[in-house]
């Protein structure tokens, strides 16, 4: 059995936010208007998150690209009172829209802020309903949604495998993010995997997970940037 | 018809037999209260949660901070007569009926705000279905439903003689009280049974009133986040609620004192005695207070330190020296103070202290939310229109339950009250007698 | 409203009733997710030691109820 | 807010609603919005197909692959054939499909009703569109007026090009105003050529950047994200290193491994400076030099007159200490930075907007590209390599008449001719342009452009200066298309994308090349005998003949095979193609494209098509047009650079910068690229100023506040973001927000920099450059 897992290189990254754009394209994100915007209800699973140190002129900005971290020990799940967010045996940690009740006890408990809100009912314009994925379910008013590591395509995956008598392996199937990011800083696949370039990444002297110290076993991998020396 | 004892207690029966003009308004301006707190709440439903100010990251706001606040405020009652029926202060008798009403009220109006702040009401039914226990808020649901049926149980037992004796009035609605009162005729069969089963209650509902509120602590302190990851947050929870608790008693008490002229029952000794009680929870809730944010101050975690100075300094800064003012240097200075602790100062202490753990229950729920490990997103809650109508819509509901409760049934318990003047003075002799060390040469036992 | 002894002795019958109701519908809720925790492994240990403490306490306020009732009735008609 | 009918029946519900069952509230809840989402039929089987075109978000080239379920495009991702992107994209990429959808899309040609800039119109049918256009066209004709018929384009490339300058010629107009032009006009004069350059950044060791924003909107994005992760981890090979000297910390200064901040048009004394180093420290190629330059060490002419060489000047004026005070840089950063850049070749230096839109651009560029001849690091792998061009079969000549003839000798305008109010034209075309919004000093665009008594436009929106057109005959969205993508700046390599439509048409819209055969067809005589395609489709075939005839270069395919493709060829295989054209187009437009093997010049001197055929520090060309230059000023110097405003009134310098999102403000019609438009300052829909945090606290500035920004041509309002990036002196806005019309996504959403920035022309290529403006900032 597979265990997916992401690993970004933050050396290579350059911040673009072409994984952001991907995502909501692939996975029928709605847009809230401006307004709402502007309240902090926008939705947006795959966020860029930046840490800006020091003052000018010794200035230093890191961008990292933040998904859901898919944790092994996930802070959301324990939390959920209804199993409307699971981990499934693949490590997935995934929402069930139509279960969950809208506590937003997964959204306080995230350590990561990955889950959003939908604080209404989703307003689609022409242009995205007509752009709808149809792999992808449409969340309703009052869910908590989040990022799935593509959930819908793992599926064809594996039924593409089955299909085959095979199961589904490291290569077969990649996330949107993964497959958009234009330095491939992104790379996707099968952690437990040993051939899996992926897996060796992750375990790259430049790894660590994001907040490491909180025992959440995320299983988004970092690699840190180069030493900047001139 | 005419009974010596009634007429003595003619005070605590009249205001059920004759309701003035002034209930029915009071009625109607709670109604109107809630009947628009309703109508904000079903936009909310249809709309969906934006109205609300509620946003990423701050997922919780005024309905889950009013969640702990009525639970807290529960407190008052049960836990409190309780452990004053227990330890056999004399003084609780006036005291206890009020103290449980507010229990009960304040349970139902706490218990649905959980219910006002869900994204899918209409999905509620997914926790009887498949729910967890593994969630702290599953827990909750657990104890506040035990709390709630315990405490009703527990305010109804004792409210059985009184019942009866309004049903031997005649009161109307007559069939309400034959209804209730079980069949009450004060034998000693009967007072036998009634204070067995109260003991049986007043044991039980000690250990369930403390196990809520330390559940709803859990309900913060089972996540990770900076601020609320704190072991301490049980007890403290469960001393602010006392806390806040008995500081509504007061009110409660001064209220019904004024209105329905009960200077008589609630004598200045009364109010002594609570707000002495008062005096003590506030020292011990500044204990816990100081405690908690010190651990987090020496530890110096950046993230719990982020959180810490948004407090101390930062946006939060005014509402948490308001809270330390309220729920300490307030009710320290006006409490420890004989001349100031008179009625009008107890009541100024009490709403400052209500005041004040309302204060603590946002700043333990919002600050965390707003400043989340990440730099983004970042966090502003300004609660909306909507948020603060329930607001008032619970509290009018919390009002207008009490008026109803007083409508109907004597604030004060009679029988306890004759039960205090018959035979207290007595037992209370005798049991003092039985702690006196026994003098030098006399049989001992 | 004109109600006989009767008549309001059924209503306390049924009253009684709905709470042992209550009471066991915790009970089989609570019986329930621990079903549902064993069958999907979902730390059923959390599960079990809530419901340990839960339904005890539900069943034991509706035996004192219960207690009382009859208590009063009893301790009613044996005074006469 | 809710209506009077909704909020009786909330008082209604109101009382059972609270308290009600589960399925009351469910009555309550479904609402008829989430229903119509079912009109999309998200649960039917539907067939999937993929289509390869070529992205138009921006002018980066990169190949296409769209998702269609059931014929219905629903997807856009990168083509992992096509050798720019390799099957990536970037965010305005993605959102392409919002351009095809937009709701604001022009569906029919309209005429305008109401007055200019009114924004009414009435639509018309194609015959009376294009009647109205050729009777305009004809008269101008007639009147022997046909050079004040003004085509302004800002997209063509390619055949599209090639189409629209013909049917300026051919109908006598020398004003064809191309914009996006990657005008490196200094390169050009210094080794030859068009001077259209591409950067082998992936074989560089030490990447010098000179305001070349090159992570962000320069060039083509993905192909130089794509170089910057080579540079960075790769198998096999030390990291680069990557120094950004830029007047704001942009994205590619916080990637790079440091970020040198000069004052404001100083990038070339620094470029100097670093000259200075290597020449002391002899650290520059001198075979390279000695062979290949000419200029570089003193020379005299055939005329037996001594001149300065460009080390002479170097050292005489650019010593560290000098240029240190220049450009506010340390001394002891430009020795390091010259040190690295000397010895850790190969070594690349890069001029970009940051560095070029001065008033002093040229030299600027000019000292910068020098710096690329001092490490010999020219037409070379790691180094600035010449931008081949595809071969196309060529077209039969335009045939002039007499009025085309006149009309062609008369003198072509130029950009600042517009802020004259003596803009000759009669007939103004507009294609992919909008002046009104993108050009400097907007206000006085609007005056000119009010007065053009004819203006056309071809958008598929209506934009700002399209607000002021008589007739809009809008053009097909990109995804409706057939157009060929070639010469995208900086690929090194020749390549033809093929954009094709991925679904018919959705609107009554129309081909622009098609609109411009059937207009010259219409107008007759010697204009339409020079179109002899029927449409831009044949010329397009048309064209390709020779790609397939000369047997050179192969249709794209996966990464692995085409490099395989690419090093038989260098070993003079012949790859295996097409039975037959037919087969090859098919194979062309399956595929999407055609590309063939980097060619590094075999000799310099073919490179440099200069007269002396050298690089040349020294200008002849320059000389040749402006005579009695002085040495000095015909060789890479600085010149200090002009701004408007004085610095007692206006003491900040003003700087604007596209993002990735927007592209200069094409992408604001897009809610994805709006949504996402400040990612990196976590803000969404709206604009906003970079702010050095002590500048803001002199002017008592806090985040997120609305700030004012003044200079001599207007004002504007943006929220300021304090951001410790921000040089104490500049301010830095991005653009492409604060259109006033362009949709309702667009429309009213953050504010236009381009309003307050004053027009001024670099000294040297007359070339419009944006970043010469001061303003002073206040809280509103």
């Amino acid at each position: 059995m597979a265990r997916w897992g992401m690993v970004v290189d933050l050396d290579m990254c350059t911040g673009c936010g072409a994984c952001i754009a991907a995502c909501k394209e692939e996975n029928n994100v709605a847009y809230v208007s401006p307004e709402e915007a502007e309240k902090g209800r926008a939705i947006s699973w795959m966020q860029m998150v930046n840490f800006v140190e020091g003052e000018f002129p010794n200035v230093h900005i890191k961008y990292m690209p933040r998904p859901c971290m898919h944790c092994d020990n996930p802070p959301c799940i324990k939390v959920c009172p209804v199993h409307a967010t699971f981990k499934d045996e693949e490590g997935i940690v995934g929402q069930i829209y139509e279960r969950c009740i809208g506590c937003r006890y997964c959204m306080s408990a995230c350590p990561y802020t990955v889950k959003y809100f939908n604080w209404f009912e989703p307003e689609w314009t022409e242009s995205t309903i007509a752009s709808m994925n149809p792999d992808v379910s449409l969340r309703k008013k009052g869910v908590v949604e989040k990022c799935t590591f593509c959930h819908h395509r793992l599926q064809k995956a594996r039924d593409k495998a089955r299909a085959k008598g095979m199961e589904v392996v490291d290569g077969d199937y990649t996330t949107a993010c993964a497959d958009t990011c234009p330095t491939q800083a992104i790379s996707f696949g099968d952690l437990d995997d040993p051939n899996s370039n992926t897996a060796r990444l992750s375990k790259s002297k430049r790894a660590f997970r994001m907040l490491e110290d909180l025992g959440t076993e995320p299983k988004v991998f970092y690699l840190s940037e180069g030493e900047k020396n001139v | 018809m005419f009974d010596a004892t009634d007429y003595e207690d003619f005070p605590l029966i009249e205001p059920i037999e004759n309701t003035g003009k002034a209930f029915y308004r009071t009625v109607v301006v709670l109604v109107a209260v809630i009947v628009f707190a309703l109508f904000m709440y079903v936009r909310q439903l249809r709309i969906g949660l934006g109205v609300t100010g509620l946003n990423e990251p701050v997922a919780w706001g005024f309905y889950i901070v009013n969640f702990v606040f009525f639970i807290g405020i529960s407190h008052a009652g049960t836990l409190i007569s309780a452990i004053l029926r227990l330890s056999k202060a004399e003084w609780r008798r006036p005291i206890t009926r009020m103290a449980e009403v507010i229990t009960a009220i304040v349970l139902a109006i706490g218990g649905l705000h959980p219910i006002l702040d869900l994204g899918r009401p209409d999905r509620m039914m997914n926790i009887f279905q498949s729910g967890r226990l593994q969630s702290p808020l599953l827990w909750d649901v657990t104890s506040i439903t035990a709390y709630f049926t315990a405490s009703t149980v527990y305010l109804y037992l004792p409210l059985i003689p009184d019942i009866a004796i309004l049903r031997d009035r005649g009161t109307k609605p007559k069939w309400l009280y034959e209804f209730l009162s079980w069949n009450w005729k004060g034998t000693e069969y009967q007072k036998k049974v009634l204070e067995r089963a109260i003991s049986i209650l007043m044991v039980m509902v000690i250990p369930i009133a403390i196990s809520v509120h330390t559940v709803i602590s859990y309900i913060f302190s089972m996540t990770l986040q900076p601020g609320w990851h704190s072991t301490i947050f049980g007890p403290y929870f469960v001393v602010g609620a006392i806390f806040s608790g008995i500081a509504a008693l007061l009110i409660v008490m001064i209220a019904f004192r004024k209105v329905f002229h009960l200077e008589g029952y609630l004598k200045e000794i009364h109010f002594s005695y609570l707000s002495i009680l008062l005096l003590i929870m506030s020292l011990l809730w500044f204990y816990f207070t100081f405690s908690e944010y010190l651990t987090g101050y020496f530890g110096h975690e950046p993230y719990e330190m982020k959180v810490f100075w948004y407090k101390f300094a930062g946006e939060y800064a005014p509402y948490f020296w308001t809270m330390i003012f309220c729920n300490f240097l307030f009710p320290l200075i006006i409490l420890s103070n004989k001349r100031t602790r008179k009625i009008p100062g107890i009541l100024a202490a009490s709403c400052g202290v209500v005041v004040g753990m309302w204060l603590e229950r946002l700043i333990i729920v919002v600050p965390s939310l707003t400043n989340p490990r990440l730099p983004y997103p970042q966090g502003v809650y300004i609660p909306s229109l909507t948020e603060w109508s329930l607001f008032a819509g619970a509290l009018s509901v919390f009002v207008l339950g009490f008026v109803l409760f007083a409508k109907f049934f004597p604030v004060i318990s009679i029988w306890e009250v004759r039960e205090g003047r018959e035979r207290a003075v007595r037992e209370v002799t005798e049991r003092i007698e039985s702690y006196l060390p026994t003098p030098h040469g006399a049989k001992s036992g | 409203m004109v109600m006989n002894k009767k008549n309001i002795f059924i209503m306390q019958i049924i009253s009684l009733s709905l709470i042992w109701i209550f009471v066991a519908g915790i009970s089989v809720w609570i019986l329930n997710l621990l079903n549902l925790s064993l069958e999907l492994s979902d730390v059923p240990s959390a599960t079990i030691a809530i419901s340990l403490v839960a339904i005890p306490v539900f069943v034991t306020i509706a035996i004192v109820l219960t207690y009382v009732f009859v208590g009063l009735q009893r301790g009613n008609s044996q005074d006469r | 807010m809710i209506k009077r009918r909704e909020f009786l029946k909330y008082v209604g519900l109101g009382g059972a609603g609270v308290l009600g069952s589960g399925w009351l509230l469910e009555k309550v809840l479904s609402d008829s919005d989430v229903q119509s989402l079912n009109a999309v039929s998200l649960t039917k089987p539907a067939v999937e197909s993929w289509v390869t075109s070529i992205c138009q978000q921006c002018p980066g080239g990169c190949g296409i692959k769209v998702r269609l379920v059931d014929r219905r495009p629903v997807k856009i991702d990168g083509s992992p054939l096509y050798p720019i992107n390799r099957g990536t994209l970037c965010p305005a990429g993605h959102s392409g499909l919002q351009v095809l959808y937009n709701p604001d899309r022009l569906t029919s040609p309209l005429r305008r009703v109401g007055t200019r800039g009114e924004n009414k119109w009435e639509p018309i049918s194609w015959d009376e569109a294009l009647l109205l256009v050729q009777k305009k066209l004809s008269e101008l004709r007639e009147k022997h007026l046909s050079h004040e018929l003004v085509f302004m384009d800002g997209d063509s490339r390619g055949l599209m090009s090639t189409l629209i300058r013909r049917f300026m010629e051919a109908y006598g107009s020398p004003n064809h105003l191309r914009t996006n032009l990657n005008a490196h006009s200094a390169v050009s004069l210094m080794q030859g050529g068009s001077g259209e350059i591409a950067y082998d950044l992936s074989n560089a060791n030490y990447v010098l950047s000179f305001g070349f924003d090159f992570l962000e909107a320069e060039g083509s994005p993905i192909w130089l994200a794509r170089m910057y992760g080579q540079l960075r981890q790769r198998a096999n090979r030390t990291r680069a290193r990557i120094v950004q000297v830029d007047t704001r910390y942009s994205i590619t200064a916080a990637k790079a491994d440091k970020w040198v901040p000069v004052n404001p048009g100083t990038e070339g004394a620094f470029a100097l400076g670093i000259a200075y180093v290597i020449v002391q420290e002899e650290l520059y190629d001198k075979e390279f030099i000695a062979k290949n330059t000419f200029g570089f060490n003193d020379w005299t002419d055939t005329k037996g007159v001594k001149h300065a060489g460009f080390t002479t000047l170097v050292m005489r004026e650019y010593y560290p200490e000098a240029v240190s005070r220049i450009t506010g840089v340390p001394i002891e950063d430009i020795i390091r930075v010259a040190r690295g850049f000397g010895q850790e070749r190969p070594s690349i230096a890069l001029s970009g907007k940051g560095a070029t839109s001065y008033s002093n651009g040229f030299w600027n560029e000019a000292a910068i590209h020098a710096l690329n001849a001092l490490v010999g690091n020219v037409g070379k792998p790691g180094g600035v390599v010449p931008q081949p061009e595809p071969p196309f079969t060529p077209q039969a000549d335009i045939i002039h008449d007499e009025i085309s003839k006149k009309g062609l000798s008369r003198r072509k305008i130029s950009e600042a001719g517009l802020y004259t109010n003596e803009f000759p034209a009669q007939v103004l075309f507009l294609y992919h342009i909008n002046p009104v919004f993108e050009f400097s000093n907007t206000k006085k665009i609007i005056d000119v452009i009010q007065k053009i008594p004819f203006i056309v436009s071809f958008s598929s929106f209506v934009d700002e200066t399209s607000e002021y057109a008589d007739v809009i005959l809008p053009d097909h969205t990109y995804l409706e298309k057939w157009q060929d993508d070639t010469e995208v700046p900086g690929i090194g390599f020749p390549h033809v994308g093929i954009r094709k439509p991925v679904v018919d048409p959705l609107h009554n819209t129309r081909h622009t090349g098609d609109v411009l055969i059937r207009l010259a067809h219409a107008l007759g005589g010697t204009v339409s005998t020079s179109f002899g395609h029927s449409d831009f489709l044949s010329l397009m075939k048309h064209s390709f003949r020779k790609m397939y005839e000369s047997g050179s270069g192969s249709v794209v395919s996966e990464e692995f095979e085409e490099s395989m493709m690419i090093y038989l060829e260098k070993r003079g295989w012949k790859v295996e193609r097409a039975a037959s054209f037919d087969e090859f187009w098919g194979q062309l437009v399956e595929k999407g494209g055609w590309v063939a093997a980097p060619r590094y010049p075999t000799s310099l001197p073919d490179m440099f098509q200069t007269s002396s055929g050298k690089f040349e520090f020294y200008l002849h060309s320059l000389k040749e047009k402006s005579q009695n230059k002085d040495d000095q000023l015909l060789l890479p110097h600085y010149e200090p650079p002009e701004f408007i405003g004085f610095e007692n009134d206006y003491p900040l310098y003003f700087k604007i910068y596209d993002t990735n999102t927007l592209f200069g403000g094409t992408g604001a019609n897009q809610e994805m690229l709006l949504e996402m438009v400040g990612h990196r300052f976590y803000q969404r829909w709206d604009s906003w100023v970079e702010i050095n945090p002590e500048t803001a606290a002199d002017l008592g500035i806090n985040h997120d506040e609305l700030v004012s920004i003044e200079s001599s041509s207007g004002r504007i309002e943006a929220r300021a973001k304090l951001f410790p990036g921000a040089m104490p002196d500049v301010i830095s806005m991005p653009v492409g927000l604060g259109h006033t019309s362009y949709g309702r996504f667009a429309k009213n959403r953050g504010v236009n920099p381009n309003e307050i920035i004053a027009e001024k022309f670099d000294s040297v290529s007359k070339t419009a450059v944006k970043f010469s403006t001061r303003v002073r900032v206040h809280k509103v």
